[in-house]
């Protein structure tokens, strides 16, 4: 249970920048997600909180030391790789147990604590295999598994359950916010899954080309979106971000006319982008006080319980959802209804929202 | 992977890694290095007990005497030759032992291929004169395939002389590099072979693409050091030919063994000594180049 | 089904075929020293040339079994090959890792040092080295030829393991630091592991050095005690003739260990060491 | 005293008879312990400049005459007349065989432990089978013969000339300086080279004759003094010309061997090729005294002879010559013989540089030999290159 | 566009039996996912089919031809690798190209087949940088791109979005089913990804332990499971499956009765595996025809659009949806309806469907 305190850090990979200058302040036992699309610098960030990267300019202090002169084993972190790094030479449990090892732990206790992990992540059978033998999945359990075992005061996860299954990865997603309700560890991680960002995050910290786009609580990220960026990257399927002209009475949407009330400022003629979630566009029945529309029905994707519907609005494509058990075919019209209490406006050049 | 990553540098780290490999070096070999330069400064080491400096002069001397420029040519001819002839049959054999072939039988000829190693030079210099020699086993058995008329001279003929220590010191240098390229065969990831199987390539393609590549670093450094130490073999090739017939395999070294120890010239030697010291560094100044790019 | 298996064992055939063939013409020259260590010296220049004389003469092993000088030099070459080995393994693969994971000041030179001292002939190194030598008072002592050999072999194994160093994704190194080793302890516990395969044929490269050197071996020792292989075998050269039987005996006595040793070790050289740990 | 003996002695003769030696000594002089140095032939002329440089040389050293002027011009030879001239010496210094003593910058630098004269060791099973009922002991008959043998094909040749550069190179001072003496040529005047003279040309030509003629061996270029002894012993070679100490090797190596041995076929000349293992004393010694009572030890008459029984040599000391005569073998008998009224000739001691020069000698023989040169251009060339050498 | 047909296939590793006959026969141009928990099988199967792994038993052929004994090259098909594995030492450009030049194509046709899926993945900044300087996902992304620009009959996916982010993920899945639809090549991908075997299969194959559980449709598979792990791994947040007792009237779920009509033959006292998922477990206003049920909520997360509730029902954990928007606390009681219409029911023992 430690702050951590992230201040203007920047990283120099030669002379290319990574990293513009970062703050993030986290508190201690806070469930930090950093998200960001790929090459954002989320795991180099991380990696620098590690200690694995030299800090080209800034400061980061775990608990009240900066530790930017730190060893990686000083700072009391354990961390999971995004690319496992499990020691080829070693079997499961002597990669979990390696740590362990290394702080003179009894041996009985080590036992104990990797049996305990392995059990959670489903390894104990694979326990006496070397990583060779391992299928990408069960590699990456190990990694976790790794970390897990050390309890140490701050975690760092770098995407730990990208490779799991579906239903794996759900049970350890609930899995890491239950460990850390439990051990109240402050714990930095690294996705790209923006629904485990949801899920699991106190704060979620979103970045973009080495900057912060916008940080907060995920309901203050997802609702409340500050930047067309953030709204764009949050949700899955995302957000429809289309380009329109305001029109006296609304917008105007591909060839369509919607009519709706705009924030303040905007006048007719000008370009703003229009952003409204998947959820937001249904079949007008689901939706009856939604502003209606007919489009035709481009592309369908079954989900299972609920279909993405991808419409053709002009140039425009736009996702709406149904239920999964709703018939429709591709290449027919079909009437919609956009709730805008919950569309989105903002400046067409800068993205900045416009409220 | 990340490449940029470098262990924390508590600025006396690398140099305590360092330390006593390098007190080792410096020790026992800066005081020769220098006395070897300091040597070429000189009339008579050794033989006078109060040797004159004559500055650069026994530099003048090499540089103008055709012995030293024809074992300059020689030692090139004999070193690239050999350097070549390791790297095709050690890379050769080595891919061709690495097969998926039964263990036992990978370890037998595994082993079997590194004998050429494990004999003292004399030893190994004394068999190919047996088996080269007029009446020995080669000429017998080319003879008997009906392929010459006449034995041949092989150590003993200026024109084949070169050509036969070539075979003698690939034969006896492969090994080395056999054994170093197999070990680092088993770094390269099978991950790359079974990507480049996919994309269609063949036992040449996939050497050429994916095992090169990855192991460059093995192969630089171990091309850089048989490169230095065939450019000064000497042993082989004195107990072998001794630089004969008359001057056709005189090599450097020999040049150099033969100032020192049969005319007695040890600083016309150290001369020598210091001007492959200075063609060596230069091959060492392509490599740490090379290495400078990689990193 | 059939035909796979066919093509299988078709390829297996032509790769033993290949192998033994050329095995076969690498190990000839080694054959005929066997040859020749059991032929009477007067049958080693008989025409036709014969693999195999009528009657297989041991007199050249009895001599070199019974006479104890030769275990002498037999022991000489193992106590200083496998010390040598032990110690340039040890100080080269930590001096190679400091070269493969760090940047330094000084990293360049350090490293062009290492290689010039490999540079000039030994032969002209010989007369002032030898100073070194009687001056560190290891003359005629293993030591002495120990610390030589190590100074020839230092060079390499350092580069060598370097190279295989490099080859090791940084990665380990990585997890290996999080989870509280020190720098060595990443070489030691993570890097090592995974090296061994580098390891072996260094160790074997530098085993081989120390047993093959001869003008050292002669000038930096004067008693019988302290001979090693090589320079025994040169005693055979003598000024009115050759002992080949003996020579080519004692040639082959002395290297089956080594070739022994090398079987055993070999076998860590085996496929996929470093697979599984990282993607990517 | 600890005195160190640095040779090659022990290395030749395996069956422990220095050991003794030097045990005998030991007993008979408990205040001088003597340590064996053993180094192989092929190593001792450097072992003995490297060690003198580094200031760690033996005190007595086992030598051979060519190697005395370049041994002094180093310094690392002690004079040897003061010891000489001592009245309770165990031997009388006219006893010695004469070679090694002679005066080189007007002192005496060593002694002689035993002489190997050189002699033309004959198969006469070959020498019947061409035809011929006696060894030759002219140039004419030799060529005659030679050619025959050779003639006789299935890899037999008449005579090996062993002009291999491989080291030490010196196959024309084991088989063309024979030939030379024989001819009643020399290749020094004084300590100058005088290698162009008309008949070492002559001796040449006899060369190129006999390889023209087909008598020599083929391969001379790559063919070492081992070899050319193992051809012999194999019963592939009439004729080899070597010292007479390798009839022991002969005969006990291949006793099938139809073998005898005469005087090197002479062209009007009887002179002889010796040459012996020699003893000196190291100017560096801190131990002279001691050195030179072992030094004494080894050229009393009785132990002399035991060390020339030992190597099937004559002895250094001729005093001991009747001993050694008493119960040696045949063949050596016959060399005393044979060469009983002969001058022996050793002339590479006063020559400067002398293996590199015999190291040119060969490279420019095999050239002759080749074709490349003429027997008169050889010879000028060696002259040549030679004094280039010792300037 | 070659069929596959894949019969009785068994892989040994060593003693280990990692796959024990699988069957299944793939249509020219469909588009067949296999899915599966970590360590099932799926990777192996690929890789047989690739030619990468022996066969151990059975038969593959793609289009007319038995292709066990043929080298991958000669099987006319391009793979996507689980961990990427590009060339290091070759550029972006240079791995995107080398299949290409092997079969020497026109350097100019190289160039712009390279560039045009460069396009396509957003890889054209980086085509001339080296795999080491590439983030997670741009080398995944490479991986793509190098099997996509062959164009190949066959191609394999080793879940080849894992390492995605949300955003790029969903682009790219959209991406590969217009690629499918434009070229019609038969596909094989793996993934543990229920929501893209939803979306882009033609056939799902569902394996486990070595063994097919069940395949067909997307559709069949979801909403017509036959075995209880099928209904539990397809579906995120999967199906809840609850062991019960039958009752009389119907249902006892931890302490609730639950009234609902079972499938014939199912008697009172039975022991059932009792599913549900949860899109059918809702605020009891937003179902109004589902059977009534009131139970504590034990955790919420939030998803976004959507929150997914965790209800305790006795010793059960019962997963129900709300919207985004809808305000819940934890420890409430909250008034439920289960939609019984869509209720499945397994036998407690084998796992089979009772309909
Ligand atoms: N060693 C390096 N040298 C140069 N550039 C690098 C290096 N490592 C990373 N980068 C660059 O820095 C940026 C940030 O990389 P980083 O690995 O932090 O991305 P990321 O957000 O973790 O992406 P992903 O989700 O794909 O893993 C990227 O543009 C990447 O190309
Ligand atoms: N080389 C091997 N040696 C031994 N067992 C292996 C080997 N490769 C895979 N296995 C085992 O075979 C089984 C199937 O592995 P496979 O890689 O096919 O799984 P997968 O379904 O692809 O899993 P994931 O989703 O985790 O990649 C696993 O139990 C794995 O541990
Ligand atoms: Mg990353
Ligand atoms: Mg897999």
């Amino acid at each position: 249970m430690s702050r951590i305190e992230i201040s203007n850090l920047v990283k120099m990979y030669g002379s290319h920048k990574a990293l513009h200058g970062i703050d993030i302040s986290i508190q201690p036992g806070e469930f930090c997600v950093l998200v960001g699309p790929s090459g954002c610098g989320k795991s180099t960030t991380l990696r620098m909180v590690a200690g694995l990267e030299t800090i080209s300019g800034g400061e980061i202090a775990i608990g009240d030391r900066v530790v930017n002169g730190l060893r990686p084993k000083e700072r009391g972190i354990a961390m999971v790789f995004q690319n496992y790094a499990l020691y080829p030479a070693k079997t499961v449990r002597g990669n979990m147990a390696f740590s362990l090892k290394l702080s003179k732990m009894p041996k009985a206790e080590i036992d104990r604590r990797v049996n305990e992990v392995a059990e959670i992540l489903e390894l104990t059978p694979l326990l006496d295999r070397k990583p060779a033998a391992l299928s990408g999945g069960q590699r990456q359990r190990v990694a976790m598994g790794r970390a897990i075992v050390r309890d140490p005061e701050v975690f760092l996860f770098d995407e730990p359950l990208s490779n799991l299954d579906a239903k794996l990865r759900g049970q350890m997603r609930a899995e890491i916010k239950r460990l850390h309700q439990r051990l109240e560890n402050t714990i930095i991680y690294v996705t790209h899954d923006q629904v485990e960002a949801m899920t699991l995050a106190d704060r979620i910290v979103i970045m973009r080309d080495g900057r912060i786009e916008q940080q907060g609580t995920p309901d203050a990220v997802f609702h409340d979106p500050d930047t067309v960026f953030v709204a764009g990257f949050m949700g899955s399927p995302p957000m429809n971000l289309v380009d329109c002209m305001v029109t006296p009475g609304g917008l105007r949407l591909g060839g369509t006319e919607l009519a709706c009330t705009l924030p303040e400022g905007l006048r007719a003629g000008d370009r703003v982008t229009f952003g409204i979630r998947p959820d937001d566009i249904r079949p007008a029945a689901d939706l009856p006080g939604g502003v209606p529309v007919t489009l035709p029905v481009d592309l369908i994707e079954q989900l299972g319980t609920e279909k993405l519907v991808h419409f053709r609005a002009g140039p425009h494509e736009l996702i709406g959802k149904t239920g999964g058990r709703v018939d429709l075919a591709e290449g027919t019209e079909q009437r919609l209804a956009f709730d805008m209490a919950h569309a989105f406006f903002f400046d067409a050049e800068t993205g900045q929202r416009i409220r | 992977m990340t490449p940029s990553f470098r262990l924390p540098t508590a600025a006396g780290t690398p140099y305590l890694f360092l330390l006593p490999g390098l007190v080792i070096l410096g020790a026992l070999l800066s005081v020769p290095l220098y006395k070897v330069v300091e040597y070429s400064l000189y009339d008579n080491v050794i033989v006078e007990r109060n040797p004159t400096f004559v500055g650069l002069d026994n530099y003048r001397d090499i540089l103008g005497d055709p012995g030293y420029w024809s074992a300059g040519f020689n030692t090139i001819v004999f070193t690239v030759g050999s350097v070549i002839g390791h790297m095709i049959v050690g890379i050769g054999l080595a891919l061709l032992v690495n097969a998926d072939i039964h263990p036992r039988a990978r370890t037998f000829f595994r082993s079997m291929l590194v004998l050429p190693w494990i004999f003292t030079a004399v030893v190994v210099a004394l068999n190919w004169q047996l088996l080269l020699n007029p009446f020995g086993l080669l000429n017998y058995v080319l003879d008997w395939l009906g392929l010459i008329t006449e034995p041949l001279d092989w150590l003993g003929n200026p024109d084949l002389a070169m050509w036969s220590l070539l075979v003698i010191s690939t034969w006896r240098g492969y090994p080395f590099i056999m054994v170093s390229f197999l070990s680092g065969l088993q770094t390269v990831p099978k991950e790359l072979y079974e990507a480049a199987e996919i994309d269609g390539a063949g036992f040449w393609h996939k050497f050429w693409h994916v095992t090169l590549p990855q192991l460059k670093p093995v192969i630089f450094g171990v091309a850089l050091l048989d490169l230095i130490w065939t450019f000064q073999l000497f042993p082989l090739v004195w107990l072998t030919t001794g630089g004969g017939p008359g001057r056709a395999t005189e090599v450097l070294s020999t040049l150099t063994f033969r100032l020192a120890f049969v005319d007695f010239e040890f600083a016309r030697a150290a001369t020598v000594a210091v001007s492959i010291l200075i063609i060596s560094a230069a091959f060492t100044v392509l490599y740490l180049r090379n290495e400078a790019r990689r990193l | 089904m059939v035909d796979e298996e066919r093509q299988r064992r078709w390829r297996q055939a032509a790769i033993y075929a290949a192998l033994a063939l050329v095995t076969f013409v690498m190990v000839f020259p080694v054959l005929w020293m066997i040859s020749v260590s059991l032929k009477p010296t007067t049958e080693t220049f008989s025409l036709p040339p014969r693999l195999l004389p009528d009657d297989l003469h041991w007199g050249g092993y009895a001599k070199v079994l019974t006479d104890p000088k030769f275990r002498t030099f037999l022991l000489n070459s193992y106590l200083v090959g496998l010390a040598v080995t032990g110690l340039s393994l040890v100080i080269g693969t930590l001096a190679a890792f400091g070269f493969s994971r760090y940047r330094f000041f000084g990293d360049r030179v350090a490293k062009l040092f290492v290689i010039t001292t490999q540079m000039v002939p030994t032969i002209t190194l010989l007369i002032p080295y030898f100073g070194v030598i009687v001056f560190l008072g290891l003359y005629d002592t293993l030591w002495g030829l120990v610390l030589t050999y190590l100074t020839f072999s230092l060079p390499y194994a350092i580069i060598m393991m370097n190279g295989y160093l490099d080859t090791i994704p940084k990665d380990f190194d990585e997890a290996a630091t999080i989870d509280g080793c020190t720098p060595l302890g990443v070489l030691v516990r993570v890097l090592l592991p995974v090296a061994l395969p580098g390891i072996i044929s260094t160790a074997v490269y530098t085993f081989l050095l120390a047993w093959n050197e001869f003008l050292f071996a002669l000038a930096l020792t004067r008693s019988m005690d302290m001979r090693t292989v090589p320079v025994g075998i040169s005693m055979m050269v003598g000024e009115f003739g050759l002992k080949w039987d003996e020579m080519m005996a004692f040639s082959v006595i002395g290297s089956l260990p080594v070739l022994i040793l090398f079987m055993l070790v070999q076998r860590f050289v085996v496929s996929g060491l470093a697979a599984g740990g990282v993607k990517g | 005293a600890e005195i160190e003996w640095l040779q090659w002695f022990a290395a030749e003769n395996t069956g422990g008879f220095y050991e003794e030696l030097v045990a005998d000594f030991e007993a008979q002089h408990p205040d001088i312990t003597v340590k064996l140095v053993t180094q192989p032939f092929g190593k001792v002329r450097e072992s003995i400049v490297t060690d003198n440089a580094i200031g760690v040389g033996s005190d007595v050293l086992g030598l051979n005459m060519p190697w005395t002027t370049e041994f002094l011009e180093i310094g690392i030879l002690e004079p040897l007349d003061d010891y000489l001239a001592r009245d309770d010496n165990s031997f009388e210094t006219d006893q010695l065989v004469e070679a090694p003593l002679g005066k080189i910058d007007g002192k005496t630098w060593m002694v002689p432990l035993n002489a190997f004269p050189f002699v033309m060791h004959v198969n006469m099973g070959l020498v019947e089978q061409a035809g011929f009922d006696a060894p030759p002991s002219s140039w004419d008959a030799l060529a005659e013969q030679a050619a025959a043998i050779s003639a006789l094909g299935d890899g037999t040749s008449g005579l090996g000339m062993p002009f291999s550069s491989q080291p030490p190179s010196n196959g024309p001072i084991l088989t063309f300086l024979p030939l030379l003496y024989a001819n009643g040529g020399r290749i020094m005047d004084g300590t100058t080279p005088d290698f162009d003279n008309p008949k070492v040309v002559e001796t040449l030509e006899f060369l190129q004759q006999l390889e023209q003629s087909g008598a020599l061996a083929p391969g001379a270029a790559s063919r070492t003094g081992g070899v050319d002894l193992e051809e012999f012993i194999a019963g592939r070679t009439g004729f080899l010309i070597s010292p007479g100490v390798h009839s022991s090797s002969i005969t006990s190596r291949n006793p099938e061997l139809d073998y005898t041995l005469v005087r090197v076929p002479s062209n009007g000349a009887e002179a002889y090729r010796v040459h012996g293992w020699e003893i000196g004393i190291s100017a560096d010694s801190d131990n002279k005294e001691a050195a030179w009572t072992f030094v004494d030890y080894l050229l009393s008459p009785e132990v002399n002879a035991r060390v020339a029984k030992a190597s099937n040599a004559l002895p250094g000391n001729l005093a001991a010559l009747d001993t050694v005569r008493a119960d040696a073998d045949a063949t050596l008998v016959k060399q005393m013989d044979i060469l009983s009224g002969d001058t022996p000739v050793e002339e590479m001691r006063q020559s400067p540089k002398a293996a590199a020069s015999w190291s040119l000698m060969t490279e420019e023989l095999q050239s002759m030999l080749r074709g490349d040169q003429t027997p008169a251009e050889a010879a000028s060339a060696v002259q040549a290159r030679w004094m280039d050498l010792i300037q």
